[in-house]
């Protein structure tokens, strides 16, 4: 399993793995915003965490389909299928790479682009706090629905109407909990909540994903 | 090591095959013949338990078999050393050294898989069966893209295989002098169109 | 005949008429397919029928 | 044997599970069919006529009270459509019943429909009493999820080829989708207390709504749950024909 998280990184990162395409995308779309809203500090200052969030959202959904469409198309996945590690564990493997290749570097960067933003102050440990326990979630459910579409043609763009409504809960605690924090009222709730599907989808969705995979493997 | 009674199996929801039975021990070869679209490799990939057989049953231990199918499974920016030692990792062994010298590949050990050529990329998938530690390989096609030396470095290394208590089952066209190999000829054993096929599920005679 | 909606009249009428369109389109589409899926398979089972008898 | 009662009780089940085989979910659907379209024909007719014409304007709402005829049988019908998904897929991945899967996909889109008719009675009837054609309001924006998952599963089931794949990925959507489409709600109603009143039924229906705007809504709610049961006969008969006619065209080409 640590090779398969190795190579999973190694690919990611060597050339024409589109690591930093999600960076670069997330810059881009937070970037625009001030442009398509004015560059009134105020407002800015008010919508930054929810911008923040559904940029990283966003970006995060960019990446999604490569996740197991490579190893499906070049046989890997075959080969996976019928290695001694289970195809939960496999999903679950291919999750965390890609949190550590898209996620991690996601919440990382947002408290850059949130000073662009003017977010206040006090925002940026809750920014970073609840991207850090909402972008797992994010990564594990978009591992499902990569899952679910893994064998067909127009499969990206299927991927992003399955995956987005199921980002419905996640984002509201996220983003929620990200403003809380920046208005400087009580972020326990939101967190919490978010915290928990968090770490539910995490030890649920691998073997809803994995589900899906055998089935498209057949 | 490998038994199959009275298999049958379907592609795309069509069967394709029924009726199938054979066993394979130690120290043999199985080689599938048919024309093109009778099932080899659906057969295959249901061996490999890949998939469902719609009717009959598959013996087969745990952690015996070894898959390849027509893509290699080889990653383009991964060198060859890479590729080899990952698949041998995921079986959970580390020797790589006797598979890149079975199939000629020491002096593209550190190479890119993408820089490859089609053949070196083949021998490449076929040396990944040997780190496995599978008693039972499987070929889909292995010798596709092969030149015939290549294919005679292929032929010893099943031989060798064999000669080790291992078995192996390929779906192959051409004569890979491996005179010991039995060969199985699918035809008779084509699904019969209509008749019978309604038979399996009565949800599918439909009406 | 029409009853006196009163102000709401526009919101009331344009409510029943856009679900009874909806409603109307579903069932206008549902039996549209069920009629061209059972043509379809009559066509097909005749044509086996002569040709096995 | 006939005295054993396990095997009685075997053999009542096994009728149970008879009308899950396409034959004989064929001959009794089209039995009942024209009775349930005619039923739900009656209800319908009599319950909107009932509650356009010859009900009385609220004294708060006015006569946009009478939207409530369509607003709230197609909400309900909109859960009650997704949770009959629900349970088919669950019945496909546990017993193999085809009739099962196909009677998901068959009423998928009826559950959509009923979504967007709740939207947009809900939008229509919200901007003489809200002031405003769309408020984030928690209910709005479940339903809003809702059809999108609808949209989602619809999709799903399009893009796959073959007809058991489809049938296997959409039930594991389905499940999955429940979770979430109900975390969603909860969610959505921590983010927003919203404007909608409370459920216009419930057990103490006294409280809510009046025995004059009562009566017809019950007549219409069961009209549009007989439209919901006779759509999704017909539409399950034709996908049935529909994989049929797929079987039979492989078989064609296989012979």
């Amino acid at each position: 399993m640590i090779a398969l998280l190795r190579r999973d990184l190694a690919i990611a990162v060597r050339a024409g793995g589109g690591f930093g395409l999600g960076l670069a995308f997330f810059l881009v779309v937070v970037v625009l915003v001030p442009f398509g809203v004015g560059p009134d500090t105020a407002t800015l200052t008010r919508i930054a965490p929810g911008i923040l969030w559904i940029g990283a959202l966003l970006a995060c959904l960019l990446s999604l389909d490569r996740l197991f469409a490579l190893d499906f198309e070049d046989g890997s996945l075959d080969l996976l299928a019928t290695a001694p590690i289970p195809l939960e564990a496999v999903v679950g493997v291919k999750a965390v790479a890609h949190w550590l290749t898209t996620g991690l570097p996601l919440t990382l960067m947002a408290p850059v682009l949130g000073v662009m933003l003017n977010l206040p102050g006090q925002g940026f440990v809750w920014l970073v706090i609840s991207l850090a326990l909402g972008t797992p979630a994010l990564s594990v459910i978009g591992a499902f629905g990569a899952a679910l579409t893994v064998g067909l043609r127009r499969g990206g763009l299927l991927l992003s109407l399955l995956v987005l409504p199921l980002y419905v809960p996640t984002l509201i605690f996220g983003a929620e909990a990200a403003r809380r924090g920046a208005e400087g009222m009580a972020v326990n709730t939101p967190l919490a909540l978010m915290a928990g599907i968090s770490f539910a989808c995490c030890a649920l969705m691998p073997f809803a994903a994995a589900a899906a995979l055998r089935v498209n493997l057949r | 090591m490998l038994s199959v009674s009275n298999l049958a199996i379907a592609r795309g929801g069509v069967p394709v095959l029924e009726g199938l039975s054979f066993a394979l021990n130690a120290g043999e070869a199985l080689v599938l013949r048919g024309p093109n679209g009778i099932g080899k490799t659906t057969l295959l990939r249901t061996l490999a338990g890949l998939q469902p057989p719609l009717a009959g049953e598959v013996h087969v231990g745990e952690d015996v078999l070894a898959y390849a199918g027509h893509a290699d499974g080889v990653k383009p920016t991964l060198s060859v050393t890479e590729n080899l030692d990952f698949w041998a990792r995921i079986f959970g062994r580390s020797e790589i050294a006797p598979a890149i010298a079975a199939f000629d590949l020491e002096g593209l050990t550190s190479r890119a898989a993408q820089n490859l050529s089609a053949g070196q990329k083949r021998r490449l998938g076929l040396a990944r069966m040997m780190v496995t530690g599978r008693p039972v390989w499987m070929f889909d096609e292995p010798t596709v893209s092969l030149d015939a030396a290549s294919v005679a470095l292929f032929a010893s290394a099943v031989r060798t295989h064999l000669a080790g208590g291992g078995a192996a089952v390929m779906a192959t066209h051409i004569d890979l002098g491996l005179t010991e190999a039995r060969v199985l000829d699918l035809g008779p054993y084509r699904a019969a169109a209509g008749v019978g096929a309604a038979e399996f599920d009565s949800d599918e005679a439909f009406l | 005949m029409i009853p006196d909606l009163g102000k709401y009249a526009a919101e009331v009428a344009s409510a029943y008429a856009v679900s009874l369109v909806m409603i109307a389109g579903l069932v206008w589409f549902s039996l549209r397919q069920s009629a061209k899926v059972r043509a379809e398979l009559r066509r097909i089972e005749a044509k086996r029928e002569q040709k096995n008898g | 044997m006939q005295d054993d009662p396990a095997a009685l009780k075997y053999s009542r089940m096994k009728s149970l599970w008879e009308y899950a085989n396409p034959k004989k979910f064929m001959q009794v659907s089209g039995a009942m069919l024209p009775w349930a379209a005619g039923l739900s024909a009656l209800c319908l007719v009599v319950g909107l006529i009932w509650g356009f014409f010859f009900t009385p304007d609220d004294y708060r709402q006015g006569s946009t009270v009478k939207i409530i005829y369509l607003h709230v049988p197609a909400a309900l019908m909109a859960i009650n459509a997704w949770l009959m998904m629900l349970v088919t897929s669950l019945i496909w991945l546990v017993r193999r019943h085809h009739v099962s899967a196909l009677a998901a996909r068959a009423a998928a889109p009826v559950g959509l429909v009923m979504t967007v008719i709740a939207l947009v009675t809900g939008a229509i009837w919200g901007q003489p009493m809200w002031g405003t054609w769309w408020a984030w309001d928690p209910r709005l924006t479940s339903f809003l999820i809702l059809a999108l998952f609808y949209l989602g599963y619809m999709a799903l089931w399009e893009a796959v080829e073959n007809a058991d794949t489809a049938a296997d990925l959409t039930s594991v959507l389905c499940l999955v989708g429940s979770v979430f489409a109900l975390l969603s709600r909860y969610a959505v109603l921590f983010w927003n207390q919203g404007l909608h009143q409370g459920a216009s039924l419930s057990l103490d229906k006294e409280e809510n709504v009046a025995d004059v705007f009562y009566h017809p809504l019950l007549v219409s709610i069961a009209g549009f749950v007989l439209l919901f049961f006779a759509l999704v006969l017909l539409r399950t008969r034709t996908e049935i024909r529909k994989r049929r006619l797929q079987a039979l065209m492989n078989r064609e080409r296989m012979g």
